[in-house]
């Protein structure tokens, strides 16, 4: 017997992210290789065209742990939200 | 003295008046207060109404860490931000910003402050809803809304 | 659509709550409205009151002139500047200017380009009184103001 | 029999100008010979005591012709009303 290690971590998206995805939040089990936010991205693509669409250009959506902006080599390592979102454009 | 930090994300409509007059009335030394508005615009009559999407928890965080950026920087009596969220129709208010100094330079430049960063941080987002009754596109982020941000050389 | 240009010199107090609500109903395309008022300060409870003197009739033309070349530089529905003269109390409003515009940067810019102005070159000239019932001093022009002022490149 | 031309010009004064001169405004028959707002200044100091005092620092005292900011060169001929007052402090 062997064993993946996996954290489960939960994924919220916005805007058009959440419009693509079709989902506002849910939580995924991550593979422990998984280690930074742009990883995190690069891995969710792979789950489906919905997620290959929301992060066809990577370089447009930010990410945030915890309810702070991150960049995109940020570790997710202990994480327990992570959002997902296009460039912001409140006031 | 410390200064008064309102911050207060909603989706009912804001009083501006009752803001500016609150700031104004901080004590007999508050020279200058200064305010701006964002309303939600028609764009030549293409728009029925704006619907703003936020993070609920981390627009807080966010227009309270500027806030607290501002009032390290100047020196203000008090600031006042609120920010709305859901649909907004042409000429509603969707942002308000007061702030409250001795001078008027710092309370110009606080406010001028806040609302760069607000625009570039605030976990908002706009989708136009068209006239014609359809959903319109998500509002395209500025880069001239970067650019001013950075003039103020805040750490992102 | 010309813009709605307002200039009043008065003795009596002024409705800011009013004058801006005015300006933000100009169109369903005034995004942003900003606005600045500067108040009478104790300065520390030091006075009990200003008196501002002004030169009528040029007041109005100076500031009238300040609000001309405020909207050939940017693209504005609206400007109100009212300036009172007269006794002020520590917390009376003396000075008012509200800009109405599309976009944010250009209210913003346009109010404090008039505010630098206004300071530099309109006629009035303010006279401490003190709390102990005495004479002050006339306050001295700041030379702050004039280098504000001259950010702006406008001649003299 | 000769003739000394003068012109009569409305002078106004503003502030602390106004309060040691001790006059809000007159009207004053000026000679000839006195062509800018700096010579007006010059003459004026002549008048006695309180304008003397008024213009103590010619440099500090502002000018401005029928309701217009003008530079201490600027020709008085024509003007109707000529004022002197300290730089401005409103706002």
């Amino acid at each position: 017997m062997w064993l993946i290690s996996m954290s489960e971590i939960k994924l919220v998206y916005f805007a058009w992210v959440r419009e693509r995805i079709g989902l506002a939040e849910e939580r995924v089990s991550v593979p422990d290789e998984v280690k930074t936010v742009a990883e995190l991205a690069g891995w969710l693509q792979t789950r489906g065209e919905e997620y290959a669409h929301a992060f066809e250009n990577p370089a447009v959506v930010r990410g945030a742990i915890d309810r702070k902006h991150v960049k995109p080599g940020a570790l997710i390592a202990g994480a327990s939200e992570i959002a997902f979102f296009p460039p912001m454009t409140g006031g | 003295m410390l200064p008064l930090l309102t911050v207060r994300i909603q989706s009912e409509p804001f009083d501006a008046a009752a803001e500016i007059e609150a700031l104004s009335r901080l004590g007999e030394d508050v020279g200058a207060v200064t305010s701006f508005t964002g309303f939600c615009r028609s764009e030549g009559g293409r728009l029925a109404a704006l619907e703003l999407e936020h993070y609920p928890g981390m627009a807080e965080e966010e227009i309270g860490s500027v806030v607290a950026e501002a009032v390290s920087r100047w020196p203000l009596y008090g600031v006042t931000v609120i920010h709305r969220h859901g649909v907004m129709r042409p000429s509603d208010g969707i942002v308000l910003v007061v702030t409250a100094s001795s001078h008027r330079t710092a309370s110009f430049e606080a406010a001028n402050f806040v609302m760069d960063y607000l625009k570039t941080r605030a976990p908002f987002w706009k989708k136009e809803h068209r006239v014609d009754g359809s959903l319109g596109d998500w509002v395209d982020a500025k880069i001239e809304d970067d650019r001013l941000a950075t003039r103020w050389k805040l750490d992102a």
